[in-house]
């Protein structure tokens, strides 16, 4: 099975070639939604063949690469097109594949009757190839195809409602400030590259190869700068500060695509190649502690913003912000295990988060339509009481938020509460592990509030939707709710295989899991760790406690405010008008950056165009052409026609002539 | 008393010029009885003429034979000039009669004339006198006094004719001067005897009355070049000439000018070679730049070719300042393609004008191209030729040219040049611009395309083409008829 | 057989121009249908080149027959190829069907010149890329310009003269310089037994520094000019703006090519030690290059504009990875070259499609085409991403070499400011794909484009094709390219200084192999890119 | 015995005069007339060094002057006449139908 | 004696040569010019050329300035409307005078050539002038002697040309 690894990525490219150069012809909406999903699904089942056999073998083994063929040999570069199969890739494959068949079924349903299905399907399935390339790239370049690959996808399906100017406006700013991130990645790559090089002679981009030579690195320096370069491509992918701007903007898209692209699978991928790369990051202390101060200050940034937002897919937008921040705060505390554990948990409860939202969006669309209201079938202020409506997507709705917000049991709780624990436990960076932590605690607090405010806004109440169009409002579709009730399932179970060893009734099967693909990151993290500080079962007990308390408090002050007394947001506003101005407006992070970088670019560049490259470097090149001109008409005027004046120019050509020579 | 000596008459050494000379007369006479309408067969006649003139030049090719007391010599170095000399005739003859019946002065004169100032021509190119060289100068000049205004009735030919006249009588005098002064300082006027003098005795730049002799001896020159700043005649004349002499006059005379000019600083002067090479460039520097700057400026196509000829005649002098066998070859290569595509620019020119010598406007060739295509073609081969680009023939001129001072560690000047070679782009593309970029704006009235017309544009097409991509024969030839 | 390959396909399109010209004007069909043919021919007659390339560094297909011989002087027509002209012929062959078919309809008027400019300017290119001999290319190169002065008079747009004239004159102020400088160097040569002008023999030649200097000066010049760097770029937009379709394909995609192929091929090898003095400089300006084109392109409002602007950024990077002279740059650099001309060429027939429909290139006359012409719009989105350099597309893989291999060498901070412009491609590139195709479909005149017919269809094919073939299989053509192009960078590298009395010694200059750590698994065989003298100078 | 330098300066100012006359006059003929001046100072100068030098070949050039001088007046004199025929004028302000 | 000859008659070669230039009337002009040509006559019998001074007199007095005096007759040209601007006066007689300086200089400075040759006074007054001159002339100077011949032919087609009646 593993030496058929090739499969994976080769399904969702048939899918899209297939859908995307016949798919118009095609027509059948089944027939491409089937041919989309079928295929998908196949790389699942491949890649559960795989998962399988990985199990049936001794840890220390499971690494397998499998090349295709040779792709760019030049000089001492040399990359192949080659796939590497170890534990953390097979947790991904399983995520992407088994989320993403989840999402195109649930797409059958959700874009029916849209006028680019095909089109969307064959971008589905590209997506999906890409993100199966950049998981299962057995070198940073591989992987860099897909890295880039998915940023392509991103674009083309935030830009699908292409008619929409936002929409092609939001897709461009996700594809550019990825771009920033890829920039720092290739500078990453070239760093490493050239220093293994010019110091070892061993010429390499290959993960195995780089790891079985990382104990040849120091520890920071040159690391430092590379693993920098390498983070600033993860903030991009991975939209933390300060590239997370894109992530709230390409919610243009359809809901789906959020659900899997912007949620699920692609903003993971920068806390991917961290843990992928763990064993270089843990070489650089300093990068290590930017990567945990970015994901700390990400998580509460993007947490206070989302709660003041109105749009439902906007506030999930931010809630995947900040949840992405802890993953990076897990990756800076070197508890890489955990952060992949947190990926794989929040793949699935972000995942139906979007889709209830989508089923919720899809619900009231189709009852604006049906009324012929023009009104925002995505704002929260217009739903309310849609518990009624909407059964099953508000069971499974509110599972995942309970999941988000950390109630234990849940699959949320397992995940983030490691990564609180490690934060605060582990010994890399000192007194600020406990900054951190802080930090992280006040997050989850918000997470729960906004969280429970979207569920309360949405769900309880009253209705505010139009009373005309009440009656239209109805649950969706089976292919809608099926992946919703698997994904609510798994947003529930899921965190049971990662159970920590504390509450003992199941074996942490997830860290053992990856355990061989962590050990030598952690066995480097020793080397500089402030020596062995050993905690006790009952701190660890505690925090745990701790935490939820700090999500009952947040899940508490959002009934209190939108269940209970309905009247506080508006006390609480006008009493911080600035305060929830520039929260609601996201802390003009976009007005900010439209001021420092986009309008000096486009005013530098008339500038230049208008100013210099028209008038100066053209002006040379012109004016040289003129100045010859009007030499040549200096010269015309002595060709008077005046026989005497040519004899004075002959004789004065002579006399001067001999003065030279005779005088000199 | 003693009976004179007659010296050895060694009548092969002159044979060309005394079979053309003959040619000429036997025309002079042959014209009273030829009525106006035909004078276009005495044309021919005189072709034949030089057809004959060409056939016994070739045996006389390697050998290099003196005669009369060494007042002429039939060197290779003389031998291909006078093919020069005899190729420029022919072809503007070939496009002189319909274009006189245009303008309605059909004399016949016009060819034994300019048979006579090829003789003087020949004259300039194998005279080892100064005496021969001034007397083959003279020749040469009245008759182009004479053909420039030509047209009599036409006020700008009485003008142009006038004004060489004045001018060429004028720069006579400082020719003449300074062979007195050459003269005077070695004791004789004969080419050879001046050198071995300088050779025997030492003279060198010291002696300013050689210095002084040398000098005026090269205004002289330059005037008859048209070299900056002895070139503002040029222009004038050129545009005032009737057209078909324009082109004789832009390539025969310059060449005869460059042979003897050559002749007397590279065999007589060997030794002051520091001074007039130093001369040279500048008038080369100067030259090029006068003559292509206000070329960018002209309106009348004939001036601009004016203005061409002199930036050409400084591109020669770029060689001639080098002063050594790649350059000399240069020169002597660049004058034979040069008449090749000056002639056939200037055929052209004949044919899109219009009587009293109106339509020469570059704005008048809109649309050439177009309307006639294989005579646009032929024009654009001339034009890129003069302007120096490959394949033609101009280009590898030029190339020899530069690379002759390139050689003699003159590369600042072929850096001049190559510059003005690319200025010089701009007023041909003008042309070019006009005759293919822009409509057509009025019909073009035609001297009918008689067969003259046609073998010579062949001809020209054929000596631009062939020497510029098959060059090595052409290149040998002259690299065996420099003087060193 | 072998030998006369190159002369046949250069010479092929010659003899089609005799053919045209007998050919009735007002046939434009068969006018059409004839030179495509010709080309098609060409390219075939060309493929031979490829199968029968022995990947290694010698000159193949030679041909060397004594041309001019006068004076100081012997020129031979001499022709070959290596690795590195080997792609550029195909290139070159490949792209001219492309060409013709792209202004298929778009030309009506005097046909007859048009076709046999282009068969002309083919000859030129061709010849160009395959001479031997200093003067032979010479005369090719300045015998591409004359067709293409006429493509850009004639048949260009409102401004066409003035970009025509100052296309000519442009590049052949650079070209008489260069001019000069090939006579000095041949002078220079002969003192050293050099007899003809093959550039074999100047390969070896120990030049002073001072003449390196100069000649190095020159040569850059004319290139600089071609390719072209900031600040000689300004005839570029003028004449891409004002040239038809085919003639900007073939400007981008082979013509600016001559300017960096020039720079391998003559400028870097000739002049080892002026290299090393001028790199810093040449680099400066292709990075300046890159980031003022990019932005001056950022704010075009011509679609045809902003894709030339596009053009010179992208040649910016060919300049850093070929002056970071290293195997990884170097091939970068050429592998860069053949995708602008794949790439570039793909955006200047999309810019013409768009242009033969409604006659505008401005791009606030369009915007949401997506929506009227879906075949078009995808064919667009390819293109342009290829463009922007995205994994998987050719341009990637040159693009991501030229940085490696730039960032490896000396021009390490060069080349990280550089790579901004990778940035700053994505935001011209898709900013103009965004005003052109998304959006509302608002202007009435857009509302009843047609989409692209199967000819247009036919002519992307086999450059998307490309762009997916070279950016997912590019070996082929490196592989191809290697030994020409570690030939290229000894020759371009610095000989040792030897005192007077020391012979050279002829493996004195294969130092570098000698020199490479015995041993060592991770470097390739016969790819000593590895400098002798490296690790020395880092930390 | 008068020394040879008498000679050459006498024609030198002659040659200068004539310069001058040739820069200043505006009768096409007076032109000529100086131009003639100019000739006849060399023609000094010849004669002047033949004398010097002993040979004749100064005194023979002299000669040959004379013939061109006469062949000169000829055809410009027939040029004057025929401008004259066309212009009614020989003034050389009068010569600028062509310029520039 | 001789040199006190000589100054006068330069004096008067000088001055008719300055009439020729200042005179208004072009006839003056030519009759000053006839006048200088008979100083310069002189001064070639003072240099033993008798045969010079009678061609001189004969062929340049006589028959040249003959015609142009006829042609002044017959083109009836009054004296010139008026002077050249003072500015061009001024730049014409500095350079003639810049150039005066610069000969006399360089032919104070420089010297001739050493060699002499064999005519001398002994000579001349032995054989006769006119016969060395001719059997120079038909013999070393057959060639550009029999060119002259051309060159009248030249000047006699070309006058004819120019101004025959007919066309």
């Amino acid at each position: 099975m593993l030496d058929n690894v090739w499969l994976i990525p080769l399904f969702p490219l048939i899918g899209f070639l297939i859908n995307g150069l016949f798919g118009k012809k095609i027509k059948n909406e089944a027939v491409i939604g089937g041919i989309g999903t079928l295929m998908i699904f196949l790389s699942f089942l491949v890649s559960c063949g795989i998962l399988m056999q990985l199990v049936g073998m001794p840890p220390e083994q499971r690494v397998f690469e499998k090349v295709m063929f040779p792709w760019i040999h030049a000089g001492s570069f040399k990359a192949d097109m080659a796939f590497l199969v170890d534990p953390l890739s097979a947790v991904m494959l399983m995520v992407v594949t088994g989320v993403g068949s989840l999402i195109h079924l649930y797409s059958i349903g959700y874009m029916h009757g849209e006028e680019g299905f095909y089109r969307f399907f064959a971008y589905l399935n590209l997506f999906c190839m890409s993100m199966l390339l950049l998981v299962l790239g057995a070198n940073m370049l591989v992987m860099f195809i897909g890295w880039e690959g998915v940023g392509l996808c991103s674009y083309l399906l935030i830009g699908y409602y292409f008619e929409k100017k936002s929409a092609g406006d939001a897709a461009k700013k996700a594809f550019v400030m990825n771009r920033v991130g890829d920039f720092g990645f290739l500078l990453g790559l070239f760093v490493l590259f050239w220093w293994f090089g010019s110091n070892h002679n061993i010429w390499t981009i290959n993960f195995v190869e780089i790891k079985a030579a990382s104990h040849l690195l120091p520890y920071g320096g040159v690391v430092t700068l590379a693993t920098l370069c390498f983070f600033v491509g993860a903030t991009g992918k991975s939209a933390q500060i300060p590239l997370f701007t894109w992530l709230p903007d390409a919610m243009e898209g359809p809901t789906p695509v959020s659900a899997l692209i912007h949620a699920a699978t692609m903003v993971t991928a920068g806390v991917y190649m961290i843990a992928r790369m763990s064993f270089v990051f843990i070489k650089a202390p300093e990068t290590m502690m930017v990567v945990a101060v970015v994901g700390a200050l990400t998580a509460i940034f993007a947490a206070t913003i989302g709660t003041a937002q109105n749009d439902i897919k906007r506030v999930l937008a931010y809630s995947t912000v900040s949840q992405l921040g802890f993953m990076f705060l897990a990756m800076g505390v070197g508890a890489f295990g955990a952060g992949i554990f947190h990926l794989m948990t929040h793949a699935f409860f972000k995942a139906c988060l979007f889709l209830g939202s989508g089923s919720v969006i899809h619900a009231m669309h189709h009852a604006l339509h049906k009324g012929h209201l023009h009104d925002d079938a995505q704002d929260m202020r217009n739903m309310g009481g849609l518990r009624k409506a909407l059964p099953i997507t508000f069971i499974t709705f509110l599972v995942s938020t309970i999941a988000i917000a950390g109630i234990p049991g849940f699959s949320g709780f397992f995940s983030k509460d490691e990564i609180l624990w490690q934060a605060f436990a582990n010994p890399y960076h000192g007194s600020l592990n406990i900054l951190l932590w802080g930090i992280g605690c006040i997050a989850a607090c918000f997470t729960a509030f906004y969280m429970f405010r979207l569920v309360f806004m949405t769900f309880f109440g009253e209705c505010r939707i139009n009373p005309k169009v009440k009656e239209y409002l109805h649950e969706s579709p089976l292919v809608i709710t099926i992946p919703l009730m698997v994904l609510g399932f798994l947003a529930f179970v899921g965190g049971f295989i990662g159970m920590p060893k504390l509450l003992g009734m199941l074996p942490n099967y997830f860290e053992h899991w990856l355990d061989p693909v962590f050990e030598l990151a952690n066995e480097y993290g020793k080397q500089y760790a402030h020596s062995g500080a050993h905690h006790s079962h009952a701190l660890e007990f505690g925090l745990m406690a701790f935490s939820v308390v700090v999500a009952l408090i947040g899940i508490s002050i959002a009934y209190t405010m939108y269940m209970a007394n309905k009247s506080l947001p508006e006390k609480f506003t006008s009493a911080f008008p600035g305060l929830y101005k520039v929260v609601y407006n996201k802390w003009y992070v976009d007005e900010i950056y439209d001021f420092l970088f986009v309008n000096p670019c486009k005013s530098f560049g008339n500038l230049l165009w208008k100013g210099f490259d028209v008038v100066i470097v053209d002006g040379v090149v012109n004016g040289t052409a003129k100045l010859v001109m009007a030499f040549s008409a200096g010269l015309k005027g002595l060709q008077s026609g005046y026989v005497h004046n040519y004899a004075m120019g002959m004789a004065i050509g002579v006399v001067t002539i001999i003065a030279v020579y005779v005088f000199r | 008393m003693d009976t004179i000596a007659i010296p050895a008459i060694n009548l092969a050494v002159i044979a060309p010029e005394v079979v053309l000379s003959v040619v000429a007369m036997a025309l002079l006479l042959i014209n009273v009885f030829v009525k106006s309408e035909q004078k276009g067969y005495l044309g021919y006649l005189s072709i034949a003429g030089i057809l004959g003139t060409l056939l016994m030049l070739i045996p006389a090719w390697g050998s290099s034979v003196e005669g009369f007391s060494g007042t002429i010599i039939q060197d290779n170095f003389a031998i291909f000039f006078k093919v020069i000399f005899l190729i420029s005739a022919a072809m503007s003859i070939l496009i002189t009669d319909k274009y006189l019946e245009r303008e309605g002065c059909n004399q016949g004169e016009i060819y034994p004339l300019i048979l006579f100032a090829t003789v003087g021509m020949m004259l300039m190119a194998s005279g080892t006198d100064l005496m021969t060289i001034f007397l083959g100068l003279e020749v040469l000049s009245v008759s182009l006094y004479v053909l420039a205004g030509f047209n009599r009735n036409n006020i700008k030919s009485n003008e142009a004719g006038l004004k060489y006249f004045l001018l060429g009588a004028f720069s006579t005098g400082f020719l003449l001067y300074g062979m007195a002064l050459t003269y005077g300082a070695t004791g004789t006027t004969k080419i050879a005897k001046i050198a071995s003098y300088i050779a025997m005795n030492g003279v060198s730049s010291s002696n300013l009355m050689l210095v002084a002799g040398m000098i005026l001896m090269s205004t002289g020159f330059a005037f008859k070049v048209a070299a900056a700043p002895f070139h503002m005649w040029t222009p004038d004349v050129y545009e005032g000439a009737p057209t078909p002499m324009t082109a004789f006059m832009s390539v025969g005379p310059k060449a005869a000018g460059f042979a003897a000019f050559a002749r007397v600083l590279l065999v007589a002067l060997p030794a002051l070679k520091p001074e007039w090479s130093s001369l040279l460039w500048v008038l080369a520097v100067l030259t090029m730049t006068v003559g292509n700057i206000t070329a960018l400026y002209q309106q009348n196509i004939k001036r601009m070719l004016a203005y061409s000829s002199i930036a050409h005649a400084g591109y020669i002098l770029v060689g001639f300042t080098a002063g050594n066998a790649v350059g000399t070859a240069g020169i002597l290569f660049y004058m034979l393609s040069y008449a090749f595509m000056n002639i056939g620019a200037f055929a052209i020119i004949i044919l899109v004008g219009k009587k009293g010598e109106e339509n020469s406007n570059v704005s008048d060739y809109a649309g050439f191209g177009y309307r006639h295509p294989v005579l646009g073609i032929a024009f654009c081969i001339f034009l890129f030729s003069l302007a120096g680009i490959p394949p033609a023939a101009g280009f590898i001129g030029k190339f020899y040219l530069f690379s002759g001072a390139i050689q003699a560690g003159y590369i600042w000047l072929a850096v001049i040049g190559v510059l003005n070679s690319a200025a010089s782009v701009y007023y041909y593309l003008r042309v070019m611009v006009f005759m293919y970029f822009k409509e057509p704006t009025e019909d073009f009235e035609w001297v009918k395309l008689t067969p003259a017309f046609v073998l010579c544009l062949l001809i020209a097409v054929i000596g631009v083409l062939v020497p510029g991509v098959l060059p090595g024969l052409f290149l040998e030839l002259a690299q065996k008829a420099v003087l060193m | 057989m072998n030998e006369v390959i190159l002369s046949l396909m250069t010479f092929l399109p010659l003899l089609g121009v005799f053919i045209l010209l007998f050919i009735p004007s007002n046939n434009h069909g068969l006018l059409r249908g004839f030179t495509l043919l010709v080309t098609v021919l060409t390219f075939l007659v060309s493929i031979p080149l490829v199968t029968g390339f022995v990947t290694n560094a010698d000159y193949q297909f030679l041909l060397n027959i004594p041309w001019i011989k006068a004076g100081p002087f012997k020129m031979n027509y001499n022709v070959g190829i290596d690795g590195i002209s080997l792609w550029l012929v195909m290139l070159t062959t490949f792209i001219m069907p492309i060409a013709i078919l792209s202004t298929w309809k778009a030309v009506d008027q005097r046909v007859k010149g048009y076709m046999a400019c282009l068969l002309l300017l083919e000859v030129g290119m061709l010849g160009a890329f395959v001479s031997l001999d200093l003067f032979l290319f010479y005369i090719f190169w300045e015998v591409m310009l004359i067709p293409m002065y006429f493509i850009i008079g004639i048949w260009g747009g409102k401004n066409r003269i003035y970009a025509a004239v100052k296309f000519f004159i442009y590049t052949m102020v650079g070209s008489l310089l260069m001019l000069v400088a090939i006579i000095a160097l041949y002078f220079k040569g002969m003192s050293a037994g050099v007899t003809d002008f093959s550039i074999l023999n100047f390969f070896g030649l120990n030049l002073d520094p001072v003449t390196q200097t100069w000649m190095f000066l020159a040569f850059a010049l004319a290139f600089a000019i071609k390719v072209p760097m900031f600040p000689l770029h300004t005839w570029l937009p003028d004449a891409h703006t004002e040239a038809p379709t085919a003639g900007s394909v073939i400007l981008a995609a082979v013509l600016l090519k001559m300017g960096t192929y020039g720079y391998v091929r003559f400028a870097m090898p000739l002049f080892p030690n002026a290299l090393e003095r001028f790199t810093p400089l040449i680099a400066t300006l292709a990075v300046v290059g890159i980031i003022y084109a990019s932005l001056v392109a950022m704010v075009q409002e011509d679609v045809k504009k902003l894709v030339a602007y596009s053009s010179v950024a992208h040649l910016g990077f060919v300049m850093i990875g070929l002056f970071s002279l290293n195997q990884m740059g170097v091939q970068g650099g050429m592998l860069q070259m053949l995708n602008h001309g794949v790439s570039t060429g793909a955006l200047f027939l999309i810019v013409g499609f768009i242009y033969e429909r409604r006659h505008t290139r401005l791009i606030t006359d369009f915007g949401g085409l997506s929506k009227q012409m879906p075949i078009f719009a995808t064919i667009f989105m390819i293109v342009t991403f290829s463009s922007i350099g995205l994994p998987g597309t050719n341009g990637f893989v040159g693009e991501f070499l030229v940085l490696l291999g730039g960032f490896e060498s000396k021009l390490r901070w060069y080349t990280v400011v550089a790579s901004s412009g990778v940035i700053l491609s994505a935001v011209y590139m898709l900013w103009m794909f965004q005003r052109v195709m998304f959006g509302k479909l608002d202007n009435p005149k857009n509302q009843n484009l047609k989409d692209l017919d199967a000819r247009e269809i036919a002519i992307m094919l086999p450059l998307i094709f490309m762009i997916f073939f070279m950016g997912l299989y590019p070996k082929p053509f490196i592989d191809k390219m290697a030994p020409a192009i570690d030939k290229v960078i000894q020759q371009s590298r610095i000989r040792p200084a030897v005192a007077a009395t020391i012979p050279v010694q002829p493996s004195m200059q294969m130092a570098p192999q000698s020199v490479k750590p015995a041993g060592n698994p991770a470097v390739p065989e016969g790819h000593p890119a590895v400098p002798a003298g490296k690790p020395a100078g880092h930390p | 015995m008068v020394s040879l330098n008498f000679y050459l300066v006498l024609s030198a100012i002659l040659f200068a005069i004539g310069t001058i006359g040739v820069l200043t006059r505006r009768n096409a003929i007076v032109i000529f007339m100086c131009v003639e001046l100019m000739l006849n100072a060399v023609n000094l100068t010849f004669i002047a060094f033949s004398k010097y030098l002993g040979n004749l070949d100064g005194q023979i050039f002299v000669f040959f002057v004379m013939t061109v001088a006469a062949a000169e007046a000829a055809v410009g004199l027939a040029l004057m006449i025929a401008y004259f025929k066309n212009r009614e004028s020989i003034d050389v302000e009068d010569m600028n139908l062509m310029k520039w | 004696m001789e040199t006190l000859f000589f100054l006068i008659v330069a004096a008067i070669a000088v001055i008719c040569s300055l009439m020729v230039v200042t005179n208004k009337n072009p006839i003056n002009s030519a009759l000053s010019l006839i006048m200088t040509f008979f100083c310069l006559a002189t001064l070639y019998v003072m240099l033993e050329a008798p045969f010079m001074a009678a061609i001189q007199v004969i062929v340049y007095a006589g028959a040249i300035m003959v015609l142009i005096v006829f042609v002044i007759m017959l083109l009836n040209i009054k004296s010139e409307a008026g002077r050249r601007t003072s500015h061009a006066l001024f730049m014409g007689i500095s350079v003639g005078l810049l150039l005066l300086v610069q000969t006399w200089y360089l032919l104070v400075k420089s010297s001739l050539s050493s060699v002499r040759g064999t005519v001398d006074s002994a000579m001349i007054s032995k054989v006769g002038h006119t016969e060395l001159i001719g059997k120079s002339l038909f013999t070393d100077f057959l060639l550009p002697f029999e060119i002259t011949s051309i060159l009248l032919l030249v000047a006699i087609v070309g006058a004819v040309v120019l101004s025959k009646k007919k066309l």
